[in-house]
């Protein structure tokens, strides 16, 4: 019995939500026939009942958080609190275009959620407005772009420096603000390699884009001296804050010489990811690229708040309206109520989980490159032998969702494990158990995982080669 | 704080890594770097219950605005608790992208689904799995017609969005490409010669004063030139509205907030972009194909994975990573629940109701028209004073109209749905005459 | 893998939720040592992940409308709406004794609610108060007994009579009400049997209850018969309103002679079922019988509304405040959005489901007593050899939830089977095909059905001998 | 209208039944009953968007108690919303009963947690799966208390909530068994002699006035003189007072609403009933066991139904069918969710802040106490005005406070919880202060 398409499911004439009443208008008296559709859509007609069950049961054939441990290294699949979810729905009905004087709380929050990630960051400014994390990468990349072309360096400085085992997201970012790309090569030491990144540098260089921890989950301990030779360069420190969940309350990236840095708020302030966006991701600058931020923002006008166009230099805007507000809602009450020492403790047990699973692993016989105190991830290798994939597909029979695998590249097979702070001890310990439980299995047994999934291993190459995009679609 | 940790589980595991306490897992971090305990100036915590206390006093300071005559790419349709209340189970709540397919098949199919119903309603052939909004869904889609056609200027009409033409233009100064805007004429875009370099044409019908634009020509014209035409959509209106696909549009994009979204003060919502199929490889984003597993079942799996940043790197299509997927979620589920009966009863009565305040506030004395018909859901109207006071002082009174339009301040826009009724309608009017008096 | 009790998720010391915070009094200042516990009860300690996985993965372990056909006779088991779940959080945050003048919404939406089911039912006047089915009998049969005792025949009055088909719930009421019970035999056309009962009436009989349409899903066609009979004898006509759904917008208890009705709001007006309630069981009555409803009931006071207590001869209260006010709301929102042509096609529908479900299943080779047009359900038997029981668990193999089964006891082997309106031809010919099937399958395969359900056939003779209770009771 | 009926599949049924209409679907109906099309005089249908706005209109006429200062039952804790989103989930919302133990585990096993903590609050060994409220639950355990001794009255402290006395005494009446009331002095039950046919001797503490009463005494008086002891308890009181089963109650009662619940104006919350292991045959409602499968899997299932009402019919022990599944569910998740801690805190913070209030409220001239401490959350004052004009006056104020207490109509209920600041207590002084100025 396969699973039914919402298309297998409708009926002709069938109808589910009803909305409207009242006599309809005659379309063509309304918009002119020759702009009227000939054909309509194929929308699926379903009843209500029938809508219920189709997207309940399809839930049922979803992992997420609320149902698995889910240790997606570099994506921090942390709890996400109920709670966030009244919260937004006290914002839900307020219209971008209303008169601002009926809109002063959201305002507020807003402001205060400005002041807060620059608290938390160490930086002066900061915007709301990107929709992700890439979205809050290419806006600091272009706010470093139009810094240097206002200091008339935009046609010189043309490079972006980014590690070898940088987020994917980095470099296309990069690429995407008419930047060319150069990677430099990590150190044996998992860190940036100085010198390869001195030989790098120069007055052609934008900026260098960085992730601390980086994906290996080993804090860049040279960060002040790449900091400083970064700016003898005249380039700019840009930080990555898919990482932030591992030193939030312990150090800054402001601290540490960055000058812009995006945050992740459906990472590290616990918005949901929502099988894949709406994120949200904020971007702080220090003062000196305060000018060159997206308008608008919000400002403290007397009692009151307004919004800030006042910015000539600006990069313009990135996205409408004034960012993905809701997902702003959660994180301002994730951080009111961890407060300071809830993020630094967070940050902390986080780190702490990733460390004793990175132990409870090495037990179990997987290998650990770059065998030191990590920060909230780690990067781990099966023994000779296994394949990451396998392994990946070996715990989601045991239950689990996998790590992160093949990523970072400089790692081969890699498994990328983040258990995140909101994760139990006997969570680590099960998982730990379950990964070791893999590495008993017959190799027939993990290459042919799962067996009990809704699914099994799935026909990719069929789907690239012949790829079925829609319902309708003949492949 | 949400760790379950004890502090008994806290000393046991850090025994185990021979660690003393909890510092000690910061030792690579440089001292100078290092903040004391209490180093972050946030304000005390809350507990839950007083957390929503004060959101809900934030609350109250807003007005909300349900029953809203404005648009401008958010409109307060209905939005059917149904469709929250799905899309929001825990699941899909708190998954992240289906990297692993065979514990994701519900946002896999899910995705599938609403990927079928956008390039039915839009009459082209792929849409990918959601971008951001329909600002960035524009400027994508602008970028992909550049790379598909190797230029490096784009024409755009001045009745697409004002916000989505700042949007595109600092995506645009980015690559270094040249935005070339072309007027209105009145509440229309004029018939376009397009330049030879021009890689992209856009348009958005309906335009953002409300009119209906007759894209046909500027497709053919786009074309003969080498350029791609691309749409700016309101999903809701291609219920009844010609389709892209059907005028000659290789690319369309638009914004899913009246499929049954909140309006949450502009976001989230979620774009789209829909495409041709012969551009679907430089397409960004995610995109889901059907397949079988090896029993032969029907399933489906993230496809063309290589146009995207985590295996292309500097070489992707697009940076973006996470998308807007619950919101598609929504709607998708949306859209499934109206059916395309369902779908058109809402665009038709929402036009009918424009139409008739539109008819209404026309009576007001001093009041222009400046969009004529046909138009969808929304109208701009040349108001005797200035489009800020007027919305204000409309506030004051308790109604949400009057959006600003950019080029004219004695211009607004007023939009209604079907959810406003006739009372709805002539309480506005009232409120305007009183206003403008 | 047993599935883990939140017991066994529990931890020593480990915490959840922390709504309270601030220094801890005392208890000893605060209470007196001599009124403290002294160990603290063993509840779970479990952090709010884990509170969420168990939860969620136990929500998985169960069936409901949301995601199976549940075709539970007598229960109607209808699609409730999401909407209304939003309809009640509107007026969640209200106190019983906050001043009324702060509560007028509330009252005006229950004193709505009064009038429409009044209107529905074809009575009077309507309480609110009584918080289930049987709730509602019980505060119908108590009024009648109030009745009679006002005219002094309460000494006299003390049989209450119910058809041999009745649901359990009437006997036990009208026992609960100090009443002796006699059942009337069915007639071989499944209805009362007018001479049976004409038999038993006289002047000791305080009422007869009645379901119309009956449990066997059959109208009873003699209704304006019986009631005469019953109002010569000075006996009073209750009806039962589990079975309302048939017939609303058809026909009226009121116009047929029944002196009192209670209605379900959990079957007929959409109310969710909640795993076994909270329902609601309002009850309305005839003119005659209004003094002795319960109090308060919400009337109509100039252009506001207040609370009647004015009811000397009530039979006082039969729950604290006004009832089950939160499924009121949903039931206000159910009959508003149908208005009296929806609950009119509703019940049309329903009949018709029923109908079709039973010619279904006669072709099928199913037996159906009583073999006449049915009402919104109808009581099938397998054909000779089968056990309603192992047909009921090889439906659950099959995906469906089973029928009532054994019920009404006047039919061996009953499944009394009630489709309910929202649900569509499709699933009833898919339903019919798997009852079809049953009858196909080995023997052996139906007595130990179900075999891919979390767990399969229990043990119900140890948990009888043996029950164990709670966690830490040694059965 | 929620049915998926198209005009042709109606069509299409009707005639394989051989029907032309569905108004010959109601051919048994007699002629004098049929009603015609449209005979319902209700109100036109609406819209659920249409309806949703009524409903809000509805709302705004009411003002949300959520801070309010009254008890009485009935108390504004904060209700965790991790609560409702739990047991809000459609699998829990729409099942019925859970008669098909094989596809309601989830039910089952729910039930069988919320006995467990039910027995351990009140240090009893077995509660039912749940009861109405707590007025019917008291009403169902003196009925069982009756059942047990064979015995026809009860005699029932004044402390006892009025209108669970009320709905006791409607029980009782309908069985014949008297009622008979042992009045308050002051704010307590003073020692009492029990009659030798008395079956059942009911007390609360902390009572209706806040005060904790001492039942030890009593229980030893019931029981010499072969009657139990039941008691009327706030469950959240129980994390740190003595629990019944430690002063030598039977049977223990009372409302879950504090633990987690909405207050909805009153209802649905849910009623619990616990008991001593010997009385468990006697115990109405349902009851859910541990067992084993055929597998030997641990399982859940409903046991000793013989108990109810489906089975026993007449001889049953009580007509309850329904309960409050859903409610008592939502008090099982509060309860794991806080653990023995965090109840502890809740029940100590609002007791603390009960207590400060009341020392505040006396300051104001003119007040005088009538509960003493110890107490729990409530305390009820004597006020220089009557009550009603003072919790109307308050009201207009914007507070909620001062409920009646029935028998004098100088004496307010005030209540405090964790989720009440110093400046909300504060606050209330203030208005106290000016409305009784």
């Amino acid at each position: 019995m396969s699973f039914p398409l919402i298309f297998e499911r409708s009926r002709p004439k069938r109808r589910g939500l009803r909305p409207a009443r009242g006599p309809l208008p005659d379309p063509a008296l309304l918009f002119g026939e020759e702009n009227l559709r000939q054909t309509p859509p194929r929308l699926p007609e379903v009843d209500e009942l029938s809508l219920v069950r189709h997207y309940t049961l399809l839930s049922h054939r979803q992992a997420g958080v609320d149902t698995t441990f889910y240790p997606l290294g570099s994506c921090t699949m942390k709890y996400n609190p109920k709670a966030h979810e009244e919260a937004a729905r006290l914002f839900a009905d307020l219209h971008p275009y209303q008169d601002l004087s009926t809109a002063q709380g959201a305002l507020e929050l807003m402001w205060e959620l400005q002041r807060d990630l620059a608290e938390i960051t160490g930086m002066d400014a900061v915007t709301l407005q990107p929709a992700a994390g890439a979205h809050g990468e290419l806006t600091g990349v272009l706010v470093i772009r139009a810094y240097h072309k206002d200091r008339g360096e935009d046609r010189t400085r043309r490079v972006v420096l980014v590690p070898d085992s940088a987020h994917g997201s980095n470099p296309a970012t990069a690429s995407m603000a008419g930047y060319e790309v150069r990677e430099v090569a990590s150190g044996s030491d998992g860190e940036v390699d100085l010198e390869a990144l001195k030989r790098e540098l120069g007055p052609h260089v934008a900026a260098i884009m960085l992730t601390n921890p980086n994906t290996l989950g080993l804090f860049e301990r040279k960060i002040l001296e790449i900091s400083r030779l970064a700016h003898a360069a005249g380039a700019q420190l840009y930080y990555d804050g898919a990482n932030l969940n591992a030193i939030m309350g312990w150090a800054r990236p402001g601290d540490m010489g960055f000058d812009v840095v995006h945050l992740n708020l459906h990472k590290t302030f616990a918005v949901p990811h929502g099988g894949g966006g709406p994120g949200s991701g904020p971007v702080g600058v220090k003062r000196h690229l305060e000018p060159y931020l997206p308008v608008p923002t919000v400002k403290r006008v007397g009692e009151g708040f307004a919004l800030d166009f006042d910015r000539p230099k600006s990069i313009g805007r990135v996205r409408s309206f004034y960012g993905n507000f809701l997902a702003l809602v959660r994180a301002w009450m994730y951080i009111r109520m961890l407060g300071g020492e809830g993020l630094r403790q967070s940050a902390a047990l986080a780190v702490l989980n990733a460390n004793y699973l990175r132990l409870l692993l090495k037990e179990k016989g997987y290998r650990v490159p770059y065998d030191r105190l990590s920060m909230h991830e780690f990067v781990a290798q099966p023994p000779e032998g296994f394949r990451a994939l396998d392994l990946a597909k070996g715990l989601i029979e045991l239950g689990f969702h996998p790590p992160t695998v093949y990523f970072p590249l400089i790692v081969k097979e890699a498994l990328m494990i983040e258990p995140t702070e909101t994760e139990a001890k006997e969570t680590l310990e099960a998982f730990a158990e379950a990964m070791g439980a893999l590495l008993e299995k017959p190799k027939d047994w993990l290459e042919n995982a799962p067996y009990s999934t809704p699914v099994r291993r799935l026909d990719e190459v069929r789907a690239n080669r012949r790829p079925k995009l829609t319902y309708f679609d003949e492949p | 704080m949400y760790a379950p940790h004890t502090p008994e589980e806290i000393r046991e595991m850090l025994e185990r890594l021979g660690l003393s306490s909890l510092e000690e897992l910061f030792q690579d971090l440089p001292q100078e770097v290092l903040l004391p305990e209490g180093g972050l100036d946030l304000p005390p915590p809350l507990t839950e219950a007083e957390a929503l206390a004060r959101l809900r006093a934030l609350a109250r300071k807003n007005r909300p605005a349900d029953k809203a005559f404005l648009g401008g790419g958010v409109r307060p349709h209905h939005a059917p608790p149904v469709v929250s209340a799905l899309a929001g189970r825990g699941e899909f709540l708190t998954a992240y992208t289906p990297y692993q397919p065979e514990m994701s098949q519900g946002v896999l199919q899910a995705i599938f689904e609403y990927q079928t119903m956008m390039a039915e309603l839009t009459g082209l052939e792929v849409s990918n799995a959601s971008m951001y909004d329909g600002s960035t869904a524009l400027a994508e889609g602008v970028l992909l017609a550049l790379r598909e056609t190797g230029r490096m200027r784009v024409l755009v009409s001045q009745g697409v969005h004002p916000e989505y033409r700042e949007v595109l233009r600092a995506y645009l100064d980015a690559v270094g490409a040249e935005l070339v805007e072309a007027p209105l004429e009145g509440d229309r875009t004029p018939p376009l010669e397009v330049p030879q370099d021009v890689g992209a044409v856009v348009v958005q019908t309906p335009n953002f004063l409300g009119a209906l634009e007759t894209p046909d020509p500027l497709a053919e014209e786009a074309h003969r030139k080498g350029a791609l035409l691309v749409a700016v959509v309101d999903p809701l209106s291609l219920a009844v509205l010609r389709p892209p696909g059907a005028y000659g549009a290789d690319i369309a994009v638009g914004d899913g907030q009246v499929l049954g979204q909140a309006m949450g003060f502009g976001g989230p919502h979620f774009g789209f972009l829909v495409v041709r199929k012969a551009l679907v490889r430089q397409l960004p984003g995610r995109l889901v194909s059907e397949t079988v597993d090896v029993e032969g079942r029907r399933g489906f799996i993230l496809t063309l994975q290589a146009r995207e940043q985590f295996i292309r790197r500097a070489k992707a299509k697009s940076n973006i990573t996470t998308n807007a997927q619950l919101t598609a979620l929504m709607g998708a589920i949306y859209l499934a629940g109206m059916g395309p009966e369902g779908l058109k009863e809402v665009a038709l009565l929402s036009a009918a109701r424009a139409r008739r305040l539109y008819e209404l506030l026309l009576e007001v004395p001093g009041v222009q028209p400046f969009t004529r018909p046909p138009f969808f859901a929304e109208f701009a109207l040349r108001l005797p004073r200035p489009q800020a006071e007027v919305r204000q002082a409309l506030a004051e009174r308790g109604f949400h109209a009057a959006a600003p339009v950019p080029f004219d301040p004695h211009l607004a826009l007023f939009a209604a749905t079907e959810a406003h009724t006739e009372e709805d309608l002539l309480a506005l009017k009232e409120a305007l005459k009183e206003v403008l008096a």
